[in-house]
């Protein structure tokens, strides 16, 4: 037991911080760019850098590392809020093609070649006919209009579509625009009765979405902190008033606690710990729930400006949004949490 | 003490929903359930003037400056019909909410006979001339500054949240009269007319893509020397009157807005099956309660004889109370609620209330102001020590 | 329309106060007797002064008045935490027995002279027996060893024993302790489908209930904001700094809540208004709930000497607890709130 | 980064486990699981002297003064089966988690040789004496006085909350030596034998009956001259390196009590019903995060090299979960859960939590000061002005 980053991670991580902090001058030109993404970052961070397969088994192109370095560079992604599809291509689909085997795309994801997404539906979008599987469904995705892939995501099928409408729509998260997407055809690949690996594979994505939280939520204080100590208020800077200090430490108590959920459940994927699901439902939900409250709490403390279109409070805030919904809420995570723990009634 | 109303009263409710009935199923139906504050410009004058013509404009005014001397209950009624008929915002706002009053209260002769007659009859329209960008919740520390040369003020400086000022004709602005004072003193309280070469408009666009509020430069705007309310020198007292007449029977007309919001969110919440999650349940019910709650306090600060202690309260509990009601919103609304709709929408009215209501909390004094305002004048505790 | 007190009702809560401030010097030696209550103070304040009668009409020996002077009387009395039967004997028995028409020991209720208590059962615990009822129950009420009457209360039968057994039990409120009661025997008299009249009376004894609460609420705040002023620490009264400013300020924010919501359901009961029952479920569940708070927050204010047994704070904390389970929870008066208001699924 | 165990640890473990549960199945069965701080003393004394029989009393400490240099895995080990299996709480926690490491830390050789060995061998115990009645949170306005009269101090003041003194045989005590110092200045940290005439104990009764704290009263209470810690008036410093250290360890041997709160919730929870209330099963299910997020942050401290800025958000973190928990105690017990027991406890357990997990965010430093050291030393916002 040593639940501190080795020498090595912590370089991923410095690594990975200077890359999206070089990145993040860019974001306004990205976010008011039509495709919500900047493919020269994305060739740059994924490709060059090699972030999209530091989780992939170095026989699949990747680099062999694992769910912690992946968090290590999500943390950093989510603390200048990269605008990309980090996570429903390299955080949920590499994932849940390797663990269903599914494995012949991965080497173009992880080298940021292709994109995909996900679309999350019951089983009873997918059909057999004609000795192979037809796929119908409608729903949103992140970026689904830059896909190559579209990922169909049922409770134990998941199906690979290479067709498939997609029509962006104006979307509240700016740096994760939705699109909406029609799918009615014949399936790329499909894996049927694949509940557990589906299910083990959508608890690493959320780990990975909820160190990009982390990062965002950490990133919403340092921020403010910042700020308070810059802005000028009845003579003194605002960070030196109690209320606001107090408010701040209360946000960093969130973040160190978010922190200790998403590396230990991090390390747990890693070291496929027994108690992983746990991990996993914990951090999705605390991560999501901080970010929302350092984003809320950023606007507050940044006083008017913090509500203007030209501060970047208000991406921080559609961020979080966008994130309790992505993977499932937050409220969903604690009630599978109730579940692996045995809060059921009268089970005793 | 007694909620009810008598038969004069209910009487007075249907003639007062009568006339907005007919006027809004006629020439301003387009004007009904209206939530944009910019749209149609000259239709919502004509409307204010069609409210002056019938006399309600300005209800809760003295009759001697065109109002009616409405009783608190009937200014409860109006207030509450109006909203409940789904009527505009009011472009008037800030003349007939807060300026006017402020006028009846500090102004001379002179200067109610030249103003108050515009803002009742919905042919002026008043901006808000207040913080500024070194100045937000400190608004001892203003910088304009005005200087009387012959028989006008030249005014310099930039004033920051100027609600509506794309549809005003004239702006009050607290400005430093006197060179080198400091705090709250050396202040006074100006009318300027907004339409001239030396104020320049710049809108701010908020975080849900409006652009309610404007940045204002003055750059040697000018006013007449007489347009100083309340004395030269005087205007912090006359700026705290003001800020206290935000607390008045218009608290009543926003919280119908509120309750527009709440069964919005029901209906979303019936029509996606939410509404059976508990925990979503017991959210509605809380926000429902404090509707009713927000309503009541309302009117135990209108029947008062004086401001009691709780109107200090009113604005940290609404804007909780709406700040919060922006986070059901979207929780009811789920991921289809964050995109745009099939209409002209941007985005979902749940999104836009997740978006715009967080503003509450910060504009007109920050709920840590308003803490401190509590605190310091309702609980008699020490000031901190100054920095 | 005019939502204030009028000059008459504002004496009434004047008196109060003066009675239940003189009565406070009595607390401790009050509690810790083994009664729960003082014969003389109760005597005093109900029979006396009158205050047992207030709501009650004259023809049954009262003063004729209504709940909004009960809800001013009991506002004072829950401002001195004054340890009585009030609750229970003025607040909820005399509204049942009123309300269901078995008015002959209203008047000896309303001049102090009996006293009774509340036992909530389901309607199965009355059975016919030759002609009579017979009740069988078990539970905890409030001074059920010190009352000469019990009303077993189920949801549309309501019976007044006079024999039963009542063992005083250790109660976390001490200012309001239970006793442990049993009840098998022949009803004095019982009413049966009284189900609305029932519901009726328990809502006026929720207002009651809970003005006593935000009398206690106010009195926690105003202990707290007398404390803070006097207590120093790091060279300046502790209630100068923002933090404890603003806790404190956020408290107020609450007992003026919890006061409009109070006074609007007993003015609601005095009118017989439509929206009477919704107002009491509010008035419900705020008022305690804002003691609940209240109270914690002065124990949190007062630091060190805020959990010893020697301040009142945990008193006023006890209190809230016990309050909070009187007649029923908070979250039940929220969950028929939802009810009246038509928050039920697919209703639309 | 590594979460699990070798198999030499998991052997360590074994051996752990092996030992207790032979003590608390044997001779010490009556002192498994109990929640009293101060039943049976005799037999608490003996306890801790078979654990430094054995060599299990301070692990953690080096070789040198009687430990064991056990690693983080074995420390971690050591004090999560400790408190699984219900062994009791440490009567020589004072000495062995604060003293101890302050004194390896500052103390002179000669003191190291004088007062290690009787923490390591539990024959000596020791009570904390800090705060007094006018310097609850603000050790700077420190008044009890100490004062060189040949080779002793003589010692006159008052401390307050006073943990476990009435077991204790020695008290350490920080006292202004440098008459007329103000704030951190002037302070020495003085050892002094807590059972002689000068000294008086008054036991405080915390609001859900017990008295686990003191007053303690010095009136020329007497200490030899040498007994003081890192030098004449330098006692601030050492005071401020044992608080750090109550960071240590011994909070995951803290979070085991927690787990068997939980459980016992949970039991309460299912027996009556409530788990089936969606309100409270969710309540229960963050409070089980919170165990485990507390634990991971636990590790995250002792793993790393130098104390981490997390390690000072720890003590509101636990203390608010801890407070949350015994308001969701009381929910899920319900009324029934408001009287005593049939058995000789005056309340239940969940009414017990209710009011003793009160004390956790006020003891130790509050939660507004430990906001105050987060906001100030973690992120480097500004002090407020002086008063």
């Amino acid at each position: 037991m040593q639940f501190v980053e080795t020498p090595e991670q912590a370089l991923v991580a410095e690594t990975a911080r200077g890359l999206f902090a070089d990145f993040a001058s860019g974001l306004r030109a990205t976010v008011a760019g039509g495709q919500g993404y900047d493919r020269a970052q994305w060739a740059n961070a994924i490709g060059e850098m090699g972030f999209g397969g530091i989780a992939v088994p170095e026989a699949l192109g990747g680099a062999g590392l694992g769910p912690i370095e992946l968090a290590l560079v999500a943390i950093e992604a989510g603390g200048g809020l990269w605008p990309s599809p980090l996570i429903p291509s390299i955080g949920t689909a590499i994932p849940l093609l390797i663990g269903t085997g599914l494995t012949d795309d991965v080497p173009a994801l992880a080298d940021g070649t292709k994109i995909a997404t996900i679309l999350f539906v019951t089983d009873e979008a997918f059909t057999r006919r004609n000795g192979g599987w037809h796929v119908t469904a409608r729903g949103l995705a992140p970026f689904a209009d830059s896909a190559d892939l579209l990922l169909i995501v049922g409770g134990t099928r998941l199906a690979v579509m290479t067709a498939f409408e997609a029509r962006p729509a104006p979307s509240l998260d700016l740096t994760r625009p939705l699109a909406a997407v029609t799918v009615d055809g014949v399936a790329v690949a499909v894996v049927d009765e694949a509940g557990p690996a589906i299910a083990d594979a959508l608890d690493r994505a959320r780990v990975t979405l909820a160190a990009e939280c982390l990062g965002a939520a950490e990133a919403a204080l340092a921020r403010t902190v910042d700020y308070t100590k810059q802005r000028v208020q009845f003579g003194r800077p605002i960070g030196s008033f109690q209320a606001l200090k107090h408010r701040m430490a209360d946000m960093m108590i969130a973040t160190e606690a978010a922190r200790s959920a998403v590396l230990y459940a991090a390390a747990a994927a890693a070291e496929m710990d027994e108690g992983f699901a746990e991990a996993a439902a914990i951090a999705h939900f605390t991560a999501i729930e901080t970010l929302r409250r350092c984003a809320g709490d950023m606007i507050q403390l940044h006083g008017g400006i913090g509500f203007t279109w030209e501060h970047d409070a208000h991406l921080f805030f559609r961020r979080a949004q966008g994130a309790a919904t992505l993977l499932g809420t937050p409220a969903a995570s604690r009630a599978r949490l109730a579940g692996l723990i045995g809060l059921e009634a009268k089970a005793a | 003490m007694r909620l009810g109303f008598t038969h004069e009263q209910e009487c007075f409710r249907a003639e007062v929903v009568d006339w907005l009935e007919t006027q809004l199923s006629g020439r301003f139906a387009k004007l009904r359930h209206l939530k944009s504050q910019s749209a149609f410009p000259e239709e919502r004058r004509a409307w204010e003037r069609t409210l002056a013509a019938d006399g309600w404009s300005v209800i809760g005014w003295p009759k001697a400056y065109g109002g009616r001397d409405a009783s608190l209950a009937e200014q409860v009624i109006f207030a509450e019909e109006y909203a409940r008929a789904g009527a505009p915002g009011r472009m008037s706002h800030i003349g007939v909410e807060l300026l006017g009053p402020t006028l009846i209260h500090f102004a001379s002769d002179e200067q109610k006979a030249r103003f108050l007659p515009g803002i009742a009859s919905g042919e002026e329209y008043w901006a808000q001339g207040y913080s500024e960008p070194n100045a937000g919740s400190d608004l001892g520390s203003l910088r304009t500054r005005a200087t009387l040369e012959g028989d006008e003020w030249v005014i310099d400086g930039q004033k920051i949240w100027t609600s509506l000022a794309q549809h005003a004709d004239w702006i009050f602005v607290l400005a430093r009269t006197e060179p080198g004072s400091r705090g709250s003193k050396g202040l006074s309280f100006l009318l300027v007319p907004l339409r001239q070469p030396g104020i320049t408009l710049r809108p701010i666009r908020q975080m849900n893509g409006e652009a309610e509020f404007n940045e204002t430069f003055f750059d040697g705007a000018r006013t007449a020397a007489a347009n100083v309310v309340g004395g030269v020198g005087n205007g912090w007292a006359v700026a705290m009157g003001l800020l206290m007449t935000e607390r008045g029977v218009s608290t009543l007309g926003q919280q119908m807005g509120f309750i527009a919001d709440y069964d919005a969110i029901v209906a979303v919440a019936r029509a996606n099956g939410t509404i059976d999650d508990p925990a979503i349940r017991d959210r509605l019910t809380r926000a429902y309660a404090g509707l009713r709650i927000m309503r009541a306090t309302a009117l135990r600060i209108l029947s008062a004889d004086q401001l009691p202690r709780a109107a200090l309260t009113q604005k940290v509990h609404w804007a909780s109370w709406y700040r919060d009601l922006g986070e059901l919103a979207m929780d009811v609304a789920g991921q289809s609620g964050e995109v745009g709709g099939a209409g002209d929408e941007p985005l979902s009215r749940m999104a836009d209330l997740f978006l715009s209501t967080r503003a509450a909390t910060i504009y007109g004094g920050t709920n840590q102001i308003q803490r401190n305002i509590i605190a310091e004048r309702a609980l008699g505790l020490p000031r901190e020590p100054k920095g």
